[in-house]
């Protein structure tokens, strides 16, 4: 693949943040079949933050990019995805801390990072039905595919992994005190990350 | 929309301005960091106390300020924990030289902003202690799995460690007693109606009109299962039954029982469920020496109880009678 | 069902034995006639108080009985007027060498089933006295209809006369005072939905989520007019303007200020209110010397609010500060 | 018309009764349409205690028994229906008082002194609708044909009566506070008396 530059990467956080802001009340209510509703309020709170400052975020290099979409999810968002997200967006950043292009190794080294990350964070493994089920399955797609073309891989690794959740039972996050109640219905981080990726594949696609 | 409400991204601010300006003289609010203190309280010579979870549970936690109970309230939004940059504020504001406690109801949301929190205040070099309360038996408490949640015992916990540091308890004492309450204390709900958050509008979900949500939790998560209608009477029997036998709490013990409402039961049928509750407690052997019929941690508008039972000792009792001031006034 | 009752003709009963359960050394109750009162308040050296009405209000009246509040609670069925026997009985109960006041709110069903016990008690020589109460502006005062009702107004009356009759004040100085109170008091409700008697389990009134009862009553009565929602600062305002215009209050008015809950209102939406209501009495160019956010006079689990305003001066100032003890425990 | 007697001073309450526990939850029902949902449980109250101590109540005379009805109404009926019934049956009494039989004079003179009655405790006149505005136009039938057989016109002004009092704007009792919105709504107390009305002609018949 060809490398990121820090045009590639504005765009994808645009296309965050506007699957964020569109999906709003749709993400809070698959977060209210067993969770608490929260979901689409929170991850909008955060985007819309970001989008507000856009024009001030520290460009200095991707990572330090990436720190500053960090710091204002963690300053902004509470519930489960402040902590996650700002750690994912966190462990991007000092992967990238340095850099304005990012190779394909980086991007394999920020899945893995941020994985970690988050699974430190949250102590949350792959299957306990959270977005960990989203981005382990991305992150192998992308390993695999990385010397040639991995966008559509991981996209299709996502849209997979929404329906894959689907059968399992929840054991992190407010939806886990349903137990099996909660099994039979989507993980809302799942879908977030899946709705987000294939965004950002759209906007990288007509850009390109 | 079926709630009063305005812009509800503006929800939870509103509330604390109607707050503030109801207690001007015994509240402070931070508007940046959205935190209500009791007035003073930074610099009283003592441990200072701190809770911060999602709104929506009023009077959990920004009305349970004041002397003799917290010392500061961090709300996040509806059901949300607060974030780490609020936490640490908290923190923060609240440091002295005694240090700070924190406590926090068992949610993995509010657990991680906390833990970050105390991290970047612990580098900073202030001292901190954290309680973690889980007093739901609703929720099977097993290692590969969150834990039980926290829910009204909560106030128990802060009613304790509020007089103890009153009465100038360190912080470690502090920590130690609020794990004693943690330890003694245990709880469940029911629900007959689901809630609707200001940003959603409709109900988080809908129960038919013989059905009944066993175990719910506070934020509108439907419970372990749902179960036919019964009697008010048989309804408390089931859930004392599990409460009681959780700890268990046994012939001889002192305790201290509330039945809380999950904020839409009338205050009548809280007092037809405590009837029954005290009978219950009569019949397992236990002596109510002290006992609460109200609100005390809600879910928005849920038509629904919980039943907190906190096994007491002398020093505990002697805490729940020490005197304490919060923003709700009765006449 | 979707209540928490058990028969539901037992359903006062168990209520006022959940009630004297949990205050075991300050209420008393006569189950004859369904009479709670506070301990000790039958040989008090003072004027007693009573106040009777339907059940269903609560924490009206049963749960304003003790020190510096009423003296006993006559609780009728829920939303039916206590009956004349048992009026009867409660102002033999409360009688002493210095007579008995009873405070009434103007509906029907009470004035008639007190008036008959009143004559019947005076035929046995008890010296009585008694306040009507009428502060929701909702209702037309006119000649040819039964008046305004008596709502959560009631309260500041129990709480003024509840007072005086502490400081020694005598029968004809307490009625003089009630009407005082009742002559500057208003009121108003609004509501977002309905509720159900135990003994009905259907809601009285059912509305669309779009609709606003504006005016509600107490019981369920729906209001005078169907309105289409609006937010909650809209709703305020006209509730605001028609309360504060009747009396008028005027500007350098002195007032006590209450967002009272109906019973199924989320906390944080009464502060939500209780900000508006602050911000409007300001602009008009009132002071709220003090102010009531909770629930104090509701109808079962209806969602909505009433917003009630007293016209302060220096006694009815000194009255509302003085020392009062009710059966609910704030921690 | 016959003179009446003791047993079917009985016949008639006892159809009361049957009628108001058998319409405890339709009163109640009427009542919530712009009332407070009690009517029905209140009266229901009254007649099933009546109906309980049945064997008991003093039958000295017609006139006593009427007495010993009001003072169970009066002393387990609250709202406006205790004072309105006990009061009806309490005039009744008074002008029974010690007769063992009724004549059709003594009957006009129980509704002419059970309407002053209520009129005089609630402050109603007829038109307010209330249950004066059925029990008036049966004074009045009962009068127009007591010489003949004036039951069957006394039904049929109370079955009118509900029919009238729909489209009356309620003046009294708790539904008044509705004001305009109590045109349309059919008046509890009205449909009460002529439902029992009915069913006393109706057993009156039956034993005859
Ligand atoms: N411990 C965790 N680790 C990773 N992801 C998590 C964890 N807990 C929750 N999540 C993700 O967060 C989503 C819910 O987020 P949110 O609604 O903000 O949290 P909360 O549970 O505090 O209401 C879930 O759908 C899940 O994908
Ligand atoms: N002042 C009155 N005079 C005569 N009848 C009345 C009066 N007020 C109410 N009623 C009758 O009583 C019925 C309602 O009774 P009930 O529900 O017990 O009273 P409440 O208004 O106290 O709830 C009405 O349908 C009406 O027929
Ligand atoms: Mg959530
Ligand atoms: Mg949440
Ligand atoms: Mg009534
Ligand atoms: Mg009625």
């Amino acid at each position: 693949m060809n490398s990121v530059t820090m045009e590639d990467v504005e765009l994808a956080v645009r296309a965050m943040i506007d699957v964020a802001l569109e999906n709003e009340a749709y993400f809070s209510d698959l977060d209210g079949v067993v969770g608490d509703a929260d979901f689409g309020v929170s991850l909008a709170t955060g985007f819309r933050e970001i989008d507000a400052k856009w024009d001030t975020l520290d460009r200095t290099s991707i990572g330090h990019f990436f720190l500053a979409i960090s710091q204002i999810i963690t300053g902004k968002v509470g519930g489960c995805s402040g902590p996650i997200w700002g750690t994912a967006f966190m462990r991007a950043g000092i992967v990238a801390r340095d850099k304005s292009e990012l190779s394909a190794d980086d991007i394999g080294q920020i899945f893995e990072r941020a994985i970690d990350g988050i699974k430190a964070r949250g102590g949350a493994e792959e299957g306990d039905k959270t977005l960990l089920d989203a981005l382990c399955p991305m992150s192998r797609a992308f390993e695999a595919e990385k010397n040639g073309e991995p966008l559509p891989a991981v996209v299709a690794a996502a849209e997979q992994a929404v329906e894959d959740t689907r059968n399992l039972e929840a054991r992190r996050g407010r939806q886990s005190f349903t137990g099996e109640r909660s099994i039979g219905t989507l993980d809302p981080g799942c879908v977030a990350v899946a709705t987000m990726t294939k965004r950002i594949a759209e906007t990288a696609k007509q850009s390109a | 929309m079926a709630k009063f409400v305005n812009d509800p991204a503006n929800f939870v601010t509103e509330m604390l301005e109607g707050l503030v300006r109801a207690n001007p003289d015994t509240l402070e609010w931070d508007r940046e960091y959205n935190i209500i203190s009791a007035a003073g309280a930074a610099n009283a010579d003592r441990v200072r106390i701190v809770q911060g979870s999602g709104s929506g549970h009023e009077p959990a936690h920004v009305m349970a300020v004041g002397p003799g109970m917290l010392d500061a309230a961090v709300p996040g939004g509806v059901f949300a924990a607060p974030s780490m940059d609020q936490c640490l504020a908290g923190i923060r504001a609240m440091n002295g030289p005694k240090g700070v406690l924190y406590l926090v109801n068992n949610y993995q949301g509010d657990r991680m902003n906390w833990d970050m929190a105390q991290e970047m205040a612990e580098a900073e070099g202030i001292r901190v202690g954290k309680v973690v309360i889980n007093d739901d038996v609703a929720v099977q408490d097993s290692t590969h799995t969150v834990g039980r949640r926290g829910v009204a015992g909560n106030f128990f916990v802060i009613k304790a460690c509020g007089a103890a540091s009153a009465n100038g308890a360190d912080l470690d004492t502090l920590v130690a007693l609020g794990e004693k309450v943690n330890d003694n204390v245990r709880s469940m709900g029911v629900a007959l109606s689901g809630c609707r958050p200001p940003a959603k509008q409709d109900p988080i979900f809908t129960l038919g009109e013989n059905e009944v949500e066993f175990g719910v939790g506070i934020h509108g998560e439907p419970g372990r299962a749902r179960i036919a209608m019964k009697s008010a009477d048989e309804l408390m029997t089931d859930v004392f039954e599990l409460v009681a036998g959780d700890l268990p709490f046994n012939k001889g013990d002192r305790v201290a029982l509330m039945v809380n409402g999950l904020g839409g039961t009338p205050i009548s049928e809280l007092y037809v469920l405590y009837r029954k509750a005290a009978e219950l407690a009569e019949e397992r052997g236990l002596t109510v020496v002290r006992n609460y019929v109200g609100e005390y941690c809600t879910a928005l508008e849920m038509n629904g109880f919980s039943l907190t039972m906190l096994r007491l000792d002398d020093e505990l009792e002697g805490l729940l009678d020490a005197p304490a001031q919060v923003p709700i006034r009765v006449f």
